[in-house]
């Protein structure tokens, strides 16, 4: 398996993710918040530790390309361009989110800007980004599709049905897998057999790239290496990105299954800090850092109060898209 | 018009919309070598092996595939070989097919055809002769055909392949051979609609798919004895509860009869729905002819156990009538 | 007798099983850690990792492992996190733990009980709130299971594990917290006996699961006016006909109140066979209140809709009685 | 992965391949016929060609070891033991049957002598075996289960989903692949991605062994090391034996999708015959191969006389063993 380059970006660039990064967090932060005190009502899956992926891949997409997510999808749907007030309305159950409302953290979709959808399904995720991209070849049209799993997800039998379609049609697709070490409350380790998602995923033809998923400027080099070669007609492309889940599985799971200091160690190893640490170095200052931190957790607070503020769904929209034919009526069962 | 098979005018039919629509396409398993039944038979050769798509068995796949590219704009027509095998696909069909649109606000639309050849033929047993109609019209989000004649295979896959929702549509394995009148250039049939087979006085039949002849032969039988008005639901979400509830009005009684397990089958609904809506009216207590509640066994004389004869049909409407 | 909850009740139930019997053990995702709602909770430290087995994500090998493990003579319980999942792994309950022992004439059994967590609970949305007892209830060879309170989900789950057919096992996700009298030396209670929760003369309404609750809140509405007699069905199938039956022959009315949508769903089936059976003695038609055949939606007002409460059902009662 | 040594078996075992080979070919010609004919009612899939793989892995397997099949597992169920009367009566739909006519050829069973089942969905059966291993551990047992399936099952999400689980607990089983280079009226070479099912198998941390599916003697050494392990707590391993179906994906099915020519040169490789002439050159002679082939056709002429004269299953029978709690009445739907 191919390691990925050593990063050398530019500080601009560098500094974007910088921002990308401090928004997912201070979003997921808000979101966190706003479910400990009750406002939001439906389980969140907190990706607080691993932003250096989503904000690494995503920016090798265009607006135009397509991603698939999972149930941990916030920093995806950021990262490729969604409002975060309408993904914090969204959550907040409220008619001006991304959904209406209808599907909250684990549906939230945009397809405005290529994202269709996160899964409340391990797993299911795959098969419907293998296929957007059969769709998109069929349509003779060039944008590519990133999918993001777990690791937990390659123990699914879409993993394999996925993978294998994928590379028998040479269908345009970015595999991301997020390797945190768990699935839910478990390690994964105990759970997968052989030499890993890259393993698989090479026996499957399709050649795997590993990454420090906690390295925002590796993880950017790798994708564009990747999303490259998926653009060029390449295939399927693997990207295994190692990293650690610092929340539970859920804003409820208070994660007992493992030591303060293994959780205060890969603290030291979080993305947005490691990357902040090389923009000092490449010259950057602290007051500047600290403004982009300050400025993503103001605009996730004004996310917050507009979702607090915005109105609930009609119950009207409860009937609507349900299906063209048959829709249901309100006065019938 | 011209006389066609059932299986013939569905090959037929998606041939027309393929040729209509590029963005109609299909795919399974064998596909390119015209399907285990011959329903694609020479489409690979019209349309290429990209839009008739031989996968592997991979029914998850197929189905969840077929998923995202609906999601961006193409309308796959998925063929699942057995109704038995999309048991392997359920995640796919129930839980993303049928619920995107909705999760997503009405963002993406999943336009899909899931083909489930169901029901009994040729001594297939348990696991190839399954006929689960009653769990897809359970599935909000999901549109269920099961077309009885060529010309309805002809005019409701039409349909259901330019329907905007996710469609189940069931053919029955026995029905393949059934020749028919059809007319080619039809345009495609109404979903939701069902067709008054035979017009009646004393009792409603309402039936759907492969029982539709054994009703027929049924209401033949009682020749001279009760009349029965023969329903074909056609389409059985959303089933045509104005035809069906307008003719038991007239007749005062209601059989429903179908293939499937008469335990939780959609008969159930439709009789319950009638029940409900027309006590008053009714001359007789509703009744339903289904399967009994066993896996389908293998040899002739066991398989009979589950199969409704048109003597059988009789006699429930002869006992109803009194 | 102590207080338990629901969620308790069933460790209790399980863990008693599994001292009882070597041969029973449980295996799902998180299981070690108590499994994800904590109705496993200490079970690993008692019976050790391979009793209480962590599962990879791997829904279809949970389910299809453990009919394997079922047919070697061992009594798997398996824990499906949440209903919805099942959907993963419905070939191997439908077409091989369901129809083994048929399929191969009476020689393999396959004991296992799958736990499914069910229904609406926290604003769970469409893929986590799933109620499909109508699905198994249509399916030969499986027993239907569906407990109310912390009692009964001390004596169910305990009659299923000891049940030599598959089980499906479908506890509401709402009732986890729910705390109630159980005798813990009680003996597992009888598959496919319904339970008179309260008397009445006017109308019987059957219920289950998470709607028991709803039913008896209209009940107590509906004090002074028509009075309601309460079944709570508690197995799906095989149901308890006799029971409710009796009911209906004293009160000539019939009511099911259920969460699944109402389309298809399982109080069609009740209905449908009351309307049957009883039609002379009714006294109004036969009425079914279930869920709206949308998916369930996540913001609170509009997963209202698909809930059913106590006001809603006693205006039903009081329209039937009129 | 390991090639499987040079076989070098004594000529008595190579006989008794010989006959349970020509016993199975003899039974399911037998079948063809009867099918053909009218007799044998449902879809009948043969595995003529294949026989080496069934009989030389079964040589290894005690009795009361457990296979567990699939569509095609009539070699299989033959060569653990079964007796091919019970089984031609099973797909005569007959009392006397191995499943008294319940099943047909697709879910033909015999427990007493280990066998699980055959199955009518690709790839089910290794759930199946590998649940039956776990089962056989926990209940601290010793013996082994053998699964086999086609080429065609490694693309379905139960083999990715199963072969994981069966090296995670280590489970006491033998995966046997054979990969006749169809699945159903396709090639599998176009469906599958990768190095194939070992590399897949390797890639889940179980060692896999190739072997020639056409040379008994070869399936026999290959599987004798391979059932060793898997008995001596070496954990889960896997079988790749490559053969040629040399009928019809089904009786009916006329394998127009492939030439003549192709059959023919594989005809050449099947393996009765090519065990045959190893025997010549080991001293066997001619008229005693062909009385062990004419032997085998006796017994299963006989099968089908006896399966035709055999009493149909009484109608009491649809009813019994569906379910012992709410067993359907005859009397009520
Ligand atoms: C089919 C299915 N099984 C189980 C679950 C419950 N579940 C939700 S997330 C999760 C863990 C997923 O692990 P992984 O794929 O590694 O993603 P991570 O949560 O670590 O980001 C589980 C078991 C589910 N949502 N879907
Ligand atoms: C889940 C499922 N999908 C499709 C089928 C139809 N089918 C039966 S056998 C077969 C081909 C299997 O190929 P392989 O596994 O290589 O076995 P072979 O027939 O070559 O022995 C197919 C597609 C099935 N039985 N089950
Ligand atoms: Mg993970
Ligand atoms: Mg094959």
């Amino acid at each position: 398996m191919a390691e990925a380059p050593r990063a050398n970006l530019d500080a601009e660039r560098l500094l974007a993710h910088y921002r990308m990064m401090n928004r997912i967090r201070a979003f997921e932060e808000a979101a966190e918040a706003a479910q400990k005190s009750g406002e939001v009502k439906g389980a969140i899956h907190l990706s607080i530790g691993q932003e250096a992926i989503a904000s690494g891949v995503c920016a090798n997409l265009r607006r135009s390309d397509l991603i698939a997510s999972n149930h941990r999808g916030h920093g995806h749907t950021l990262a490729k361009g969604a409002s975060p007030a309408a993904m914090m309305a969204e959550l907040f159950g409220r008619a001006t989110g991304t959904c209406h409302g209808k599907g909250g953290s684990m549906h939230i979709a945009d397809f405005d800007i290529g994202m269709l959808g996160a899964n409340g399904v391990v797993g299911a995720g795959i098969l419907i980004a293998v296929g957007a991209a059969q769709g998109l070849k069929l349509r003779r049209e060039d944008r590519i599709v990133a999918c993001f799993f777990g690791d937990g997800a390659i123990n699914r039998g879409p993993f394999l049905e996925g993978l294998n379609w994928a590379k028998i049609y040479e269908l345009p697709v970015l595999f991301v897998c997020e390797d945190n070490g768990f699935a839910a409350m478990t390690r994964t380790a105990s759970l997968s057999a052989g030499g890993g998602p890259d393993a698989r995923a090479q026996s499957l033809g399709i050649p795997a790239t590993l990454v420090d998923g906690n390295d925002v400027a590796a993880v950017d080099e790798a994708a564009r290496e990747l999303a490259q070669r998926v653009r060029g007609g390449g295939g399927p492309q693997f990207l295994l990105a190692r990293t650690y889940r610092l929340r539970g599985h859920t804003v409820t799971d208070a994660a007992g299954y493992r030591s303060a200091e293994e959780v205060a160690a890969k603290q030291r190893d979080e993305p947005i800090g490691r990357c902040a640490e090389t923009l000092l170095v490449a010259g950057r200052s602290e007051a500047e850092l600290a403004l982009i931190a300050a400025e993503a957790r103001r605009e996730m607070a004004d996310a917050v109060a507009a979702a607090r503020e915005a109105p609930w769904p009609s119950r009207a929209l409860a009937w609507a898209d349900v299906q063209d034919v048959g829709s249901p009526q309100e006065a019938r069962r | 018009m011209s006389t066609l098979s059932y299986l013939e005018a569905a090959r037929l039919a998606l041939a027309q919309e393929m040729r209509r629509d590029p963005l109609v396409w299909a795919l399974g398993e064998d596909l390119g070598r015209g399907g285990i039944f011959g329903q694609y038979k020479g489409l690979i050769e019209e349309f290429g092996p990209e839009r008739i798509l031989d996968t592997p068995i991979s029914e998850a796949a197929i189905m969840g595939t077929a998923v995202g590219a609906a999601l961006v704009g193409t309308r796959p027509v998925v063929e699942m070989r057995f109704a038995d095998f999309a048991l392997c696909a359920v995640d796919e069909l129930v839980n993303q097919a049928a619920k995107a649109r909705y999760m997503f606000g009405g963002q993406g639309r999943v336009p899909l055809v899931v083909r489930q050849p169901s029901g009994m033929w040729r001594s297939s047993a348990a696991q190839h002769s399954q006929s689960l109609e009653a769990w897809y019209a359970h599935i909000p989000g999901l549109v269920v055909v099961a077309p009885a004649t060529p010309a309805d295979n002809f005019g409701l896959l039409k349909a259901a392949i330019r329907c905007e929702d996710p469609v189940v549509y069931m053919e029955h394995k026995d029905l393949w051979g059934l020749t028919g009148e059809v007319d080619e250039r039809a345009d495609p049939l109404p979903l939701g609609v069902a067709r008054r087979v035979r017009e009646g006085s004393d009792v409603t039949i309402v039936t759907w798919s492969g029982m539709l002849r054994r009703v027929e032969a049924a209401a033949e039988l009682l020749d001279g004895g009760p009349s029965a008005e023969v329903i074909d639901l056609r389409t059985l979400y959303p089933w045509d509860r104005d035809l069906v509830f307008a003719s038991v009005r007239r007749t005062g009684r209601l059989l429903v009869v179908h293939e499937a397990v008469q335990t939780g089958g959609f008969g159930a609904e439709v009789a319950a729905s009638v029940a409900e809506a027309l006590f008053d009216l009714l001359r007789a207590p509703v009744r339903r002819l289904g399967a009994p509640r066993i896996p389908v066994p293998y040899a002739p004389p066991l398989e009979e156990v589950c199969k409704i004869g048109g003597a059988e049909i009789a006699e429930a409407v002869r006992a109803m009538v009194g």
